[in-house]
């Protein structure tokens, strides 16, 4: 069953990268009292494919082939951020996002979205979105997740909403509205989800929100 | 006078949260509300025509807490007590794959006997979960006994839980790295006695609320997901392998040393109101085999967790793992930069998924058909809203 | 005749369970035995030892009052507080030790892993209601008593049904 | 550890208790006496050797035993007692409590637990007035736009409507508060207010979810009372009268009519399980879809008089079929000659009464066991399912049963020189 035979993969992967924490440097006992102030650069650089901050183990084969099929099919408009044995990263801008989808949906048989979520970045001023994109029906893609990111200024994020490709985002962007802000265009109900009616405060999840007394 | 299908899509274009009643089309608004015996934490609105639901707009976020944004104030292992809330009675499966999901960012590697434990606890925990589920569905449909039976016997695991755990329901027990503490004395002796008077049970649960024929002329054919509609819906768990797809994360995804037990997936093809309530049931006896394989396979001695330096920190990254839950893939998103405190965690949780279908199935069914097809979605509104 | 013989086999199963022993625990009369007296954790193994996780104990010949259990617990639930104690130990110059507030504490036992000198333990005591918020608050006088509890019924499994024996 | 609140002050605790001690009195003196005296002089009572009884001799003949006795001879035969006491009000009322009582200890024991277990030492049967009590000092809510006379009215008309029915029925040969000869024709009119109270009283509430549970109400006893009536006729072909007692001595000439009509019993089981709202047909006060269906707005008095109302059906229902199917009070005579030695003949302390009352009470409670069955095996049905069965299923078979009944009387079994009839 091909499942196995990642199974065998992840399990080589994963030794590999348990040599990286050693050399953390080991926390003092008593932290400082003052919130940490937020390690420098962040995640994602936008610059080199693979993050510099680790060498990244040879990408397994099979998800290799299937980021490579992205690539030839958009050039440069997709970006794969990190090809892991059962995941892969891949970034669009905001206008190529619905194309990238439908390709996603009707070729490579991903055919259903897990869930839509936002990543605020304060520093360079961008709220990351990103769809975790799953496959019911092919076989050898049961267990693999393509996370479909794009990023959009953090003033006026507006982002496409993927409502026609994937009618199951529907509840998940608007969520994503209401806590980080984000508008999806196209979508035929942007309206308040789970927060109260009289939520007056800006969106709870950015950075620059607060919670009270801490 | 307006067809039924009208209506319906008359009333689709009706965005309003609050709805007003409009006196010539006949149709009386209801509001299943917070506090309505069927419905639990969570309202949804529904209107209807003489019998027939024609329009229903949920509107979760009673019990909202915030969850997500307590993960970013808190380390990583004081995150499990709270991360628990959500579910408490599926305490040990939402912690999974967080757990999981903070070993793959710092490299954990967990000990071979504390990944066995760990799994046995999850597999009990899926039972409890799913008892409670089933005693809640047994009384949504007016069977007092159902809702008795179950709820007695989920005290058989609630008992194991606390002697392995020490806690009854909030458990705190999967922490990154491993288990909390070993398993008592006389445990598996213990186990796999109830193990063995609880399928004696599930006979009796078989007899007197499946095979009774009220009950399948209420649920069959009652609100049928189609198989391409499961897909298209993005539905999760019992839901869709009640629509015909063999779908569990245990097995496409095996986590820690779920590939080592061989189980078979319990799906149906109807796709009705009672696959949706019968998956459940194959999968407590399925997982009744799965806890005795568990129990086997488990070395006798050995670690059963890895220590972490008090505030644990990782190399900066991104991680993303799934667990099956009682309700379906549950997976968390966790985006760490470095420090003690994750940077984001998305929790992205089964019953939250399954919400879609609600308004999906209930329109064009019947009043009195809304308790058995809503609570039939393996619907945790506490869990949805976070 | 399906439906006839599924009333049958419904009735049959129903009454069969007239015969069965009840299930329940009458909590004042019977109360439940625990494993143990309460959940530890050893800090050289780093592995908590199963038990119940009920009121703590605070053995004060061990406590530095190191404040490692209030960070702990800062983050869950802020149940603990330094306080002044009038004893003066060799190990303890601040002589301060946790109070506990179980209005907010959550009994996850976090506080206890984090107690490198085996001085918090957990018991079986799960009896802590109160007629005000104050009196849920223990010092640790309060906590270095070791509460008596005594269970004396568990689970059995008969062959006419389950039942708390 | 627990502590007192501090705010206790004995002085309150004295005033309270003089509070409650002034409002007694003043309730005895200007409600209680009145009222006994009024009761004493309208009751016929009988003149006690030579001179006639005034009340006050009565009060007096309190203290000496031997005067009771001849006293409550005579009353047992007035009608006052039949109506209140013995086959009607009371005896009907004792049966209800005992069936709320046995039903929530046999539902637990079904369901692997207690029941009312604390109130009164052994095995909770003090719950029953526990709960009495409860309900009588519950405030009673009223809906703020609710009709409040019907709103009042309805549970009130409930309780008498059902005790009405239970003063049909005949306990023991003589004993039956009114015998009149169109027995049967009248419980079914009675059993007909039941529909129209549940509507009022859910209409008069204006709320959604009770308007709801109203008309499931009207739906449900309309599409079950023509089998439930077809199902009685059936046994009145055979009877050949309408008066219950004739029913009940007919059966006692021949064998018992269940053994006749099987299936016309089955119908006339389910349609009064539908009549009664019980749980396959619960579908009026269905907690899960319609919050409580039309008793949402009940609390305090109001729920408890038609919980009683509700149990007092029951009783009615049970012992309707033990008249029609179980051959009333048949059954062989346990008791000796002299039940008082020395003393035969009188009209209640017969053997042959007391048999009869006896077998007459295990039936009606074997029966109520049945009705109680349902609640334990079975959900709710849905309410197309319910007027599915109601009108096609049901009505078939009790035309079938007629057919039977027919062929019975016509093939000269039954009826005035039939083979079977002694």
């Amino acid at each position: 069953m091909s499942s196995d035979k990642e199974e065998q993969k992840m399990k080589a992967a994963k030794p590999t990268k348990a040599a990286g924490p050693e050399k953390a440097a080991p926390e003092v006992a008593k932290p400082a009292e003052t919130k940490p102030v937020p390690a420098p650069k962040p995640a994602a650089p936008p610059a080199t494919a693979a993050p510099p901050a680790k060498q990244e183990p040879e990408p397994p084969a099979f998800e290799k082939g299937l980021a490579q099929e992205l690539v030839a099919k958009f050039g440069d408009a997709v970006k794969i951020l990190y090809i892991r044995p059962i995941r892969i990263k891949v970034e669009t801008g905001p206008s190529s996002i619905v194309e990238v989808a439908t390709y996603l949906r009707d070729s490579m048989g991903f055919d259903h979205a897990e869930s839509a979520s936002g990543t605020d970045y304060p520093k360079e001023n961008q709220i990351e979105v990103n769809y975790h994109l799953g496959s019911y029906t092919r076989d050898d893609l049961l267990a693999n997740i393509i996370v479909l990111t794009t990023k959009a200024n953090r003033d006026d994020p507006r982002v496409p909403s993927l409502i026609r490709v994937y009618p199951s985002v529907e509840y998940h962007e608007r969520e994503t509205y209401e806590m980080l802000g984000v508008y999806f265009e196209g979508h035929p109900r942007m309206e308040r989800f789970l927060l109260p009616e009289d939520w007056a405060d800006i969106p709870p999840l950015r950075k620059d929100f607060r919670i009270k007394g801490r | 006078m307006a067809t039924l299908e009208e209506k319906i899509e008359e009333t689709r274009k009706l965005g309003l949260q609050v709805v007003k009643e409009i006196e010539e089309d006949r149709l009386m608004t209801l509001s299943v509300g917070p506090q309505h015996p069927g419905s639990g934490h969570f309202r949804f609105t529904i209107k209807v025509d003489g019998d027939y639901i024609v329009y229903c707009d949920p509107d979760p976020g009673y019990v909202h807490r915030g969850e997500e944004k307590m993960c970013e104030y808190r380390n990583v292992i004081q995150n499990i007590p709270h991360l628990e809330r959500p579910v408490i009675h599926d305490s040990n499966n939402i912690t999974y794959s967080y757990s999981l999901a903070v070993e793959d960012l710092m490299g954990i590697q967990v000990p071979r006997r504390g990944q066995f434990i760990r799994a046995i606890a999850s597999e009990l925990n899926r039972q409890v979960y799913t008892l409670y589920w089933l005693a809640i569905y047994g009384i949504f449909l007016g069977h007092s006994t159902m809702f008795m039976w179950p709820a007695g016997d989920r005290e058989l695991f609630i008992d194991l839980l606390e002697r392995l755990t020490g806690a009854r329901v909030t458990h705190a027990y999967n922490i990154p790295g491993g288990v909390r503490n070993d398993m008592p004395e006389g445990f598996k002796q213990r186990c796999l006695d109830h193990i063995r008077y609880f399928e004696k049970r599930l006979k009796e649960y078989e007899d007197i609320f499946y095979n009774m024929p009220l009950f399948r002329q209420r649920t069959e054919g009652v609100a049928v997901l189609s198989k391409e509609d499961a897909v298209k819906l993005g539905v999760t768990g019992s839901v869709l392998r009640a629509s015909g797809i063999p779908y569990d994360i245990r097995k496409v995804e095996p986590y820690d040393v779920y590939n080592e037990v061989d189980f078979k997936v319990q799906y149906m093809k109807t796709g009705d109101s009672f696959a949706r309530s019968y998956v459940p049931f194959l999968d407590m006896k399925e997982s009744c085999n799965i806890m005795r394989q568990l129990l086997d396979k488990m070395p006798e001695s050995g670690e059963v967790r890895t220590k972490l330096q008090p505030n644990p920190k990782g190399p900066p990254g991104e991680a993303y793992r799934r667990v099956e839950s009682g309700r379906g893939a549950l997976g968390y998103h966790i985006v760490s930069d470095g420090t003690p405190r994750p940077y984001r965690v998305k929790i992205s949780v089964g019953s939250f998924r399954n919400l879609l279908a609600l308004p999906y199935l209930l329109v064009g069914n019947k009043l009195a058909d809304m308790p058995a097809v809503y609570w039939s979605l393996n619907y945790w509104p506490v869990e949805a809203d976070r | 005749m399906s439906t006839a013989s599924g009333f049958i086999k419904a009735i049959e199963s129903g009454s069969k369970h007239l015969v069965m022993r009840r299930f329940t625990l009458r909590y004042p009369e019977q109360k439940l035995r625990f494993v143990g007296d309460g959940y530890q954790f050893d800090p050289k193994k780093g592995v908590g030892i199963a038990g119940y996780r009920g009121r703590h104990i605070l053995i004060h010949d061990k406590c530095t009052g190191c404040q490692l259990c209030a960070i702990a617990c800062e983050g869950i639930a802020e149940a603990i507080g330094m306080v002044k104690v009038d004893e003066n130990w060799k190990h303890n110059k601040k002589a301060i030790m946790p109070q506990i507030d179980y209005g907010k504490c959550v009994f996850c036992g976090l506080c206890v892993d984090a107690c490198p000198f085996y001085a918090l333990f957990m018991t079986n005591d799960y009896e802590l209601s109160s007629f005000t918020k104050e009196h849920l608050i223990y010092t640790p006088q309060q906590l270095e008593v070791k509460p008596k509890y005594d269970g004396n019924v568990e689970i059995i499994i008969t062959d006419r049904g389950a039942t708390h024996g | 550890m627990a502590s007192y609140i501090e705010s206790f002050r004995f002085g309150e605790f004295v005033g309270s208790v003089l509070w409650l001690v002034f409002w007694i009195l003043i309730i005895i003196s200007l409600v209680g006496l009145p009222l006994i005296f009024i009761v004493l002089f309208y009751v016929p009572l009988p003149p006690l050797g030579d001179e006639p009884l005034t009340p006050y001799l009565f009060l007096t003949m309190v203290v000496d035993p031997t005067r009771t006795v001849p006293i409550a001879k005579y009353l047992i035969h007035t009608d006052l007692f039949r109506v209140a006491a013995f086959p009607g009000f009371t005896y009907a009322a004792l049966f209800a409590a005992v069936t709320i009582f046995v039903e929530r200890k046999f539902l637990a024991k079904m369901q692997l637990r207690y029941g009312p277990l604390y109130v009164g030492k052994i095995e909770g049967w003090l719950q029953l007035a526990a709960d009495g009590l409860k309900l009588i000092s519950k405030e009673i809510i009223i809906p703020a736009a609710a009709d409040k006379p019907i709103f009042w009215a309805a549970p009130i008309a409930f309780v008498s409507v059902a005790a009405a029915a239970a003063a049909l029925i005949p306990v023991a040969p003589g004993w039956v508060v009114a015998d009149i000869d169109v027995g049967l024709v009248a419980v079914f009119a009675i059993f007909g207010f039941f529909p129209l109270i549940a509507l009022l009283f859910s209409w008069a509430s204006n709320s959604k979810y009770p308007f709801i549970g109203g008309l499931r109400a009207l739906h449900q006893i309309i599409a079950f009372e023509i089998p439930f009536i077809i199902s009685a006729l059936s046994v009145v072909i055979l009877a050949g009268t309408l008066n219950l007692t004739g029913i009940v001595e007919s059966q006692i000439a021949s064998y018992w009519f269940v053994f006749f009509l099987p299936i016309s019993a089955f119908v006339f089981y389910l349609s009064s399980l539908a009549e009664l709202e019980r749980i396959p047909f619960d579908l009026p006060e269905a907690e899960s879809e319609i919050v409580a269906g039309w008793i949402t707005e009940t609390s305090g008095m109001i729920y408890g008089l038609i919980q009683l109302g509700t149990y007092l059906k029951l009783y009615v229902l049970a012992a309707l079929f033990v008249v029609l199917f179980l051959g009333g009070w048949s059954g062989p005579i346990i008791f000796p000659e002299e039940i008082i030695p020395g003393y035969t003949g009188e009209k209640i302390y017969n053997h042959v009464t007391l048999s009869a009352i006896f077998w007459f009470s295990v039936k009606t409670f074997g029966v109520i066991m049945l009705f109680l069955l349902p609640r334990g095996i079975s959900p709710r049905i849905r309410i197309d399912i319910l007027l599915h069965t109601g009108w096609y299923k049901l009505i078939v078979l009790s035309f079938i049963n007629m057919f039977v009944a027919l062929a019975l009387i016509y093939g000269g079994i039954l009826g005035p020189e039939g083979l079977l009839v002694r």
